[in-house]
C-alpha cells in the first residue's frame, strides 16, 4: 500500500478533495456519495443549467403532454392552446399528489385524481371542487388565493425544437447557455424540421457523471468498441474534433470526419487488438452511409450538460436524455429521429442504423457495461481518484482522439459548480 | 375423436415445438443454431411495447434478413463486451390467429429470467411475441418473428436475442 | 397407439387450450372476452392463501355469477383508477384431478408478472388455481375458477382479475 | 419560481418547520425522511400511544398466538392459560433470534430455535438448556436470574374485542386513551360478540401517515371514488359527522349517514364527474344494504391512532391494522368480521360486500393509488408543504364532507407528540 | 396425419406429463410423493452450474438411491428447521434429446419461484433439468434427474427439493 | 419494560457501548448499523487483519486466477508465471473499472477493457495504448511513471495452501497472524496435497459477524441440528475442546473426538427432544466415516478471523470463505476438498457427504436460519444487549460444549480491535 489511502467512508461534499485543480484527479466518492447526490440536486439540476425534456416534435399538437424528470424531480411539458410552451412540477398544489399519471398525451386541463384540483395547461390552478362550499358547508378560506396555488412552474425554452427547462429565475437564455461554441453544432443537426421515430430507455447501475465522462472520452472509441475492428471494417483515418464551451467547459463537442489516411496500421502497432481476417459481416449494408451534411462527419456527439447528449453516428440521429437515478443508478432515454422530408429510403436506413446505437447497439452497449464496472470498482473506496492524464501535456490539442482534455474540463467545471474544495485548500 | 380435432392439436403442437426450439436455442447458448429457426427470407425484431403502441418505428434489434442474424451472433461472440449470462425462456398464452397449409401466424406472452456473474437471477423482460411461421423443406420455420416488450427499462443492455 | 392415452391427451390438450386462451385473453388486454370463459353459471375468486388454509371466507375478489363478472370488467374500465400495467401469466404443473364427458375438475401452478409505468417487471403473484370446466354448447368454460395466492403482500391494489 | 424553496435534502426532525401551528401546512420530509421516521418509533410507536394488533376472536383459545408489530418491532401477542393477555416482544432474551416463527398457531410454550431457551405464555423464561450444566461442564453462572431474563413485555389490554399494547408504562389505560369522544363510536360496532371472517393484506410504496390523511379525509370520497358516480347509483343526499378525540387530536371518527337529500345535482354543479347513464352493474345485489343500527349509517371510518383503523361500509365490517414499514412503505391489514348471532344471509351478505374494500375494493382500491401518487409527487422536494384549507375558515364545521379539519387536527397533534418546530420557533 | 408424427407427440406429452406431475407434487407440497416420480434405480442432484461447467464433482444435494430421496423428504419434515415457504416451478423448452422404447433423456429449463411468511415471491432459482426417464411398470420414471442451477447465490437455504 | 431501553436508533460507533468488558453483553446495533459497517472496512478488513481468498488448488497453474473480496474491496488472487502468488485491487489505475470481469480465469495479462490498459500478473501497469501519442497527438504526460500507476498491491501469503492477503503493511507475518495455538490445528488438516471438488454458496440476510457467533457456539450444536436425535443415530459421548488463540482472541478452534460415554440420556434428562424412536434413515450409509487421523475428531470447526472457517465433519473437508455485504447480509462460500491421494472409495465418501454441510446440509442448513432470526429479532432495537453467559463462572473450562466462551472471547477482542467503547467508559 504505498498510496496513502483516504478515509473513504467520510464521503460528504465537505470532506471531498479534487487534489488537482485541472480536473485530472477525481474522487471516486463523486459517483456514490449520497450527499453529493443531493447537492447535485440543489446546485445543478435546481441551480443554474437548462435540464433537456424531449423533442418539440414529441409534442407537435395543443395539449400534448410528455412526464419527465429534471434531476429527481418529476416534471410535465407540455404544449399550451396557443402552442406555445409550459412546464410545471409534477405535483399537485393541494397534498402533493402526482398530477399526470401517464408518460403522454394530450390533454389541455390536468386533474389530479385524489380531490380532481383541476390546472390548465399553463399549470395555474383552474378548478377546485366545491371551493365555495355547499349550501351549510363551507368551503375553501377567504385567504386562499387560487393564482398563488397553481402547480410550481419551470422556465422553458426550446432551441431548435430542443425541449429544456430550468428552475432558475437567474440562469441566462437558453440560448446563450448552450452558448456561441456550441450553438453551430447543434444547428449542423438541427437546421430543419425533424421527424420523431421513437425511443428506447436503458437503465444503468451507476452514476450519472460516469455516462457524461463517456461521451467526452475519444480516447475509449476504439479500445472499448470492437465492432469496426473486428469485422475488418475498413475505417480511413478519422480527423478528429473536441471542443469545450468556453463558458462553463461543461457541454462539449466531439466529432470524427472521415479522411484519406488509413488508422488499421497504428491500432496493430499499438497490439491493442489483432484482426481475425476471416471475420466479414453477412450483411455490410447495415453500414451504407449516406452523406447528409458537408462534413463527411460520422460522429458527432455532443453533451449539452446535464441531460442532453446530441448523437449522430453514420445517418442515425438521436437526442439521448441522461436521468440521475439517485446516486448509483441512471436511466438512458434514446430519442431517434429523422428529417420530415426524409424520402423513404433514407427513413429506412435510419431506422436499420438503429442497430449500431442504443441499449442493444453494435457500437454502442459497451458502454453501460464499462460505467457499471467503473461503479463497482470505485464504489467500495471513495477516497481514491482516477487518473485521467492522456494528453494532459497539450491542452490546447483539440484534434486528436488519444486524449482526455473534454473530461478534465468537465470535472474543473464540475467542482465550481459544486463548489467543492480543489488543490488550494488541500494543499 | 374428431379428425379436425386432431389436426388441430397436431397443429398447435408443431407451434408448439417450434417455440420450444426456440427456448432451448438461446437458453442453452447455442445461438449459432438461432437463425437457422427462421426461414430464408425473414424478419425478427425486438420492439418496445410504447412504440408499438404509437405506431413509431424504432426497435431495439432489427434483422431485416438471415445475414443480420447472423451478423448479430457472429458480433456477440466476437466483438461485442458485456457481462456473461443466462436466459431463461418462459412462454405462455399460445394463440394461433390464423393457419394454412403453408403459414401460420401466432402470439404468445413470454418471459426472460436473466442470472448475471454474482449468481443472482432477475426478472429482466417480458412481452409478446407476434410470429408468423412459415412450412420449408426443412419444417416449420418463422417467417417473422417480433419480441414486443413491456419491460421498457432494458437493465444495463441487452445483447442476446430474445 | 391406445386409444385410451389418444383420449387423455385429447382432454389435457382441451384443458390446457382453455388455460392459454385464459392467459391470452388477460394478458392482451382483452377483458370484455374475460366473462366469456366461463359458463352463464359460474363462480370466481382470488382468495389468500391463509385464508384458505384457515378455512375462512373471506377473498380478495369474489364473483358469484356472470353478471359479477362483468360488473368487475365494466368498473375497472369505467369508474376505478389505478395504474396502467401489463400482466403476463404463465401455468405450469396442470393436473387433472376428475374427468367426465361433462364436467373435469382440475388444479395448476400459476405466475403473474406484472409490468408498471416506470417499465420495469416484477414478480407480482403466484398461487394454484383450482377449477371446474364444464361442457356448454360453446365448448368447455369454467364453472368455477378459484387462484388462491401465495403473495399474501399484495402489491399496491389488484385491479385487473388474475 | 415564485414559492422560496426549503433546503430540501436536509430532512433531520431538527430542521424540520411545520409553518403554521393549525396543521396546514405539513412539510413533506415528514412521509420520507428516515430521521423523522427513526424518531417516529421513540416518540410514538415506543411512547405514550397504544398500537392495535388485532381482534381477540382470532386468539379465542388458551395458547392462541398471533406474531405482528408495535411500530417495527415484532411482537407476539397470545392468550394464556387462564385466559389472560399477554404481550412480548419477539426477542429472545439470550442472543437475539425470533422466537415466535410463524404468523399464528396454538401453544404455551414458546422455544427458540437456536438454544431452546423456553418460555411460557406470558413470556416468562422457564427453561434454559443445560442451565445446571452437565457432569463436569459448567452451566449458567451463579448471578443469572431466569427472572430477570424473560421476554420483553408489553403492557396489554383490551377494549370490546379490540387488543392494543404499548411499551409505555406512563400511558393512561386504553380506557381513557381511546377517550370519551371515541368510545361510543367504536362501541356502536362491538356491541355483541363478533366472528373473525378472514384477513386480507396491501402493501403500499408510500408513508404510513399518507394513510391516516386519507382516512381523515371526507372531502376525496365522492371525488377520488368514482364507482357509485359511474354506475348512477342513486347516493340519497348524506349527512356527514367528523369527530376528534379532544385528548390527542389523533383519532377521529366520520360517518355518512343517508337521509332524503339527492346530492347527486351538487356533483353535477361542480362539473367534477359527468354521469354516462347507460351505465348499469350487471348484478346492483352487491350494493344491497340491511339495515343493523339505530342510524343509518353506511360509512363509519375511524381511526385510533396509530395503528388501528375500524371500518364499517354497507354491511362490510373490518378492523384495519396500518404497519409503517420504514419511511416508505406501509402495510395494511384488513380483518374482517360479522357478528357471531348473523343469519347466514347476512353473513354471505358481508362476505359478498368484502368486494367493495380492500385491496381490490370497488370503492377502496384508489386509496393506496393516491398515497403512492402523494409519495412519488413529494419525496423529491422535503421541504415544501401541502396546503390543507378546506373548511379552514369553519374549524368548529363537524357536519361537513367537505373539509380537512381532521386532517389539520391531526397534523397538530402529531408535531406536539413529536416535538417538532412550529411556526412560533420560526418566525 | 402420419402415424410417426403422432408417435412422436404421444411421446412427447408423456414426457411433459412427467414434469407436470413433478411440479405439482412439489408445488402443492406432496414431499412424500416425490421419491415415487423416480425409478427404483435412481440418481438425483442439485447441481451448480460452475461445478458442473468445470467439471468438479461437489453438488448442494446429492441423492444416490431412492432411499435417499426419502430420507430427504423425512429429514424436511421431521427433523431441520426452515422457514415455511411455498415453491411454483416453471419449466420451458423441453428438448428430448434421445429415446428408445424403454428409456429417454431430454432436458429443459426450469425457474422455482418463492413465498415466504412475509407473503412475498421471488425468483429463488433458475436452472436446467437434465433428465433420464425409463419405462417402469408403473409408467414413465427418471432414472436421473439433475437440477443444473443458474442461480449459484442459494438465498438463505434450500432445503426442499426442486 | 424492566430493562431501562437504550435510544436505540443512534446506532454510530461512538455512541456504541459494550456494557462489560468480558464480551458477554453485545449491543445490538453491531449487527444492523452502516456506520459500524463503514468502520469494520478500516479498522478490520483494511486493517491488521488477514483475510481468507482461497485454495491454492484453486489457481495451481502459473496464469490462474480467482476474483473475489476482502471485506468490500474486490481484488483478485493469481498465480505469477513463476509460480508465486499475486493479488491486487480489482480497480483499474485508470478511471476505476473492475479490470477483471469473471470470477476465475487463467492469464498472465490483464486488460481493462475500457482504454485497455494492461497490467501483468503481478498488478504493474504494462502497457498503456497510444501512451505515446501517435503522429501528431500526444500520449501521456511527461511526469506519467507507468510504476507508480499499477493496480493497488496487497500483501498475500500461503499457509499450507490457504491464500490470504492483507492490505496492512504493518501487521505480523500470516504465521504469526494464525499464531502458535492455531496451527497445528490448520497443519491438522493441511497436512497433505488436497484436491479442490467444488463450491457452493449461500447468502444470508444476516450479519456476518452472527456467523462468526455460530461457529463459535457449541452450545447450539445438539439443540439447532436435530437430525442426528430425530433419526435415533446413536452419538457416543463427545469429548470437547475449545480453544482460542492467545494474540488477538479472534481464532478459535472446536473439536468434538467420540469417546465411549453416550449422550442421549443427557438429552432426556433436559428434556429438549423427546425422540421418535419409530425414525430410521433408509440409507444410513450416508453417515459412515473412515477415520483418517489419530484421534477421532468428528467435528473440527475453525475460524481464523475475519473471512476463514476450516471444517472437517465426517469426512468433509470444507475452507468456508465468509464475505460481508454490507451491514445485512453475508455470502458464504464452502469450498469442498479431498487429498490428492484419496482411494476413488473415500473421494465418493466425501462426495456423498457433502449431503451433511453446505447450503443444503442435514446438519449445517439451520445455521443461516438462526442468524437470520437474530438479524430480524434485533435490528429494531440496537441498544439492546445479548446474554450471552452460558458458563461464564467457568472462563478456563476448554473441554465443555455447554459453554459461549469463545464467543464472549471474540467480542472482546473485537472491541478492542474496533475501538469501541466498553465498560470502563460507561460507568
Ligand atoms: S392532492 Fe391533488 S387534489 Fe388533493
Ligand atoms: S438465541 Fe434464543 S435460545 Fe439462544
Ligand atoms: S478505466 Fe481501465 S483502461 Fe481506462
Ligand atoms: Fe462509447
Ligand atoms: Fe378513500
Ligand atoms: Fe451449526
Amino acid at each position: 500500500m504505498n498510496i496513502p489511502h483516504q478515509d473513504y467512508r467520510k464521503d460528504s461534499a465537505e470532506n471531498l478533495i479534487f487534489p488537482r485543480d485541472d480536473g485530472s484527479r477525481v474522487p471516486y466518492a463523486v459517483f456514490s456519495s449520497p450527499d453529493i447526490y443531493a447537492r447535485e440536486q440543489e446546485r445543478i439540476f435546481r441551480g443554474p443549467t437548462w435540464s433537456f425534456l424531449g423533442l418539440e416534435a414529441e409534442i407537435p399538437n395543443p395539449g400534448d403532454f410528455k412526464a419527465t424528470y429534471v434531476g429527481d424531480t418529476p416534471v410535465v411539458v407540455t404544449r399550451t392552446e396557443d402552442g406555445t410552451l409550459a412546464c410545471w412540477v409534477n405535483r399537485c398544489a393541494h397534498r402533493g399528489a402526482m398530477v399526470c399519471r401517464t408518460p403522454r398525451g394530450n390533454t389541455l386541463s390536468h386533474t389530479c385524481v385524489y380531490h380532481q384540483w383541476n390546472y390548465d395547461a399553463h399549470g395555474n390552478l383552474s378548478g377546485v371542487p366545491f371551493s365555495r362550499g355547499m349550501k351549510h358547508m363551507k368551503g375553501m378560506p377567504a385567504d386562499f388565493d387560487p393564482s398563488c396555488n397553481g402547480l410550481t412552474k419551470l422556465r422553458v425554452e426550446s432551441y431548435k425544437g430542443l425541449l429544456f427547462a430550468t428552475f432558475s429565475a437567474t440562469v441566462e437564455s437558453l440560448f446563450d447557455y448552450i452558448g456561441a461554441e456550441m450553438r453551430p453544432w447543434v444547428d449542423r443537426i438541427f437546421y430543419k424540421p425533424i421527424e420523431y421515430l421513437g425511443c428506447t430507455r436503458q437503465y444503468s447501475k451507476s452514476n450519472w457523471k460516469l455516462y457524461l465522462e463517456n461521451v467526452k472520452d475519444p480516447y475509449h472509441a476504439s479500445l472499448l468498441h470492437l465492432f469496426h475492428s473486428t469485422f475488418n471494417i475498413a475505417r480511413v483515418g478519422m480527423k478528429v474534433r473536441t471542443i469545450a464551451d468556453e463558458q462553463y467547459g461543461l457541454h462539449s463537442i466531439l466529432t470524427t470526419t472521415r479522411n484519406e489516411e488509413n488508422m488499421g496500421d497504428a491500432y496493430k502497432q499499438q497490439n491493442i487488438q489483432t484482426y481475425n481476417e476471416s471475420i466479414r459481416l453477412h450483411d455490410p449494408s447495415l453500414l451504407d452511409v449516406r452523406q447528409e451534411y458537408d462534413e463527411l462527419i460520422t460522429n458527432h456527439i455532443q453533451p449539452i450538460f446535464p441531460q442532453l447528449v446530441i448523437q449522430q453516428i453514420h445517418n442515425t440521429l438521436v437526442a439521448r436524455q441522461l436521468l440521475a437515478k439517485g446516486p448509483n443508478n441512471f436511466e438512458l432515454i434514446f430519442h431517434y429521429f429523422g428529417y420530415a422530408d426524409d424520402d423513404p429510403e433514407l427513413r429506412a436506413m435510419r431506422i436499420k442504423q438503429a442497430n449500431l446505437v442504443g441499449p442493444s447497439g453494435y457500437i454502442s452497449m459497451e458502454d453501460t457495461e464499462a460505467t457499471e464496472l467503473v461503479q463497482r470498482g470505485t464504489a467500495p473506496d471513495g477516497g481514491r481518484t482516477s487518473v485521467i492524464d492522456m494528453a494532459r501535456d497539450a491542452p490546447e490539442q483539440s484534434d486528436s482522439m488519444i486524449t482526455e482534455r473534454l473530461i478534465r474540463t468537465f470535472w474543473a467545471g464540475y467542482r465550481r459548480l459544486m463548489d467543492l474544495q480543489g488543490a488550494g485548500d488541500e494543499r | 375423436m374428431s379428425d379436425d380435432r386432431m389436426q388441430k392439436m397436431l397443429l398447435w403442437w408443431e407451434m408448439q415445438q417450434l417455440q420450444e426450439r426456440y427456448t432451448a436455442t438461446l437458453d442453452n447458448d447455442r445461438l449459432e443454431e438461432w437463425p437457422e429457426l427462421f426461414a430464408d427470407d425473414c424478419f425478427y425484431e425486438i420492439m418496445p411495447r410504447e412504440n408499438e403502441m404509437a405506431g413509431l418505428p424504432i426497435a431495439l434489434v432489427r434483422c431485416e434478413n438471415k445475414g443480420m442474424l447472423r451478423d448479430r451472433v457472429l458480433s456477440l461472440r466476437e466483438a461485442n463486451i458485456y457481462e456473461a449470462h443466462v436466459y431463461r425462456h418462459f412462454t405462455s398464452g399460445l394463440e394461433i390467429t390464423a393457419a394454412s397449409t403453408a403459414e401460420v401466424t401466432m402470439q404468445a406472452s413470454y418471459a426472460v429470467l436473466q442470472t448475471l456473474q454474482d449468481g443472482e437471477t432477475r426478472v429482466y423482460q417480458t412481452g409478446r411475441y407476434v410470429d408468423r411461421v412459415v412450412k420449408t423443406a426443412d419444417g416449420w420455420r418463422y417467417g417473422s418473428k417480433r419480441a414486443i416488450y413491456d419491460t421498457l427499462r432494458v437493465q444495463t443492455l441487452l445483447a442476446t436475442p430474445v
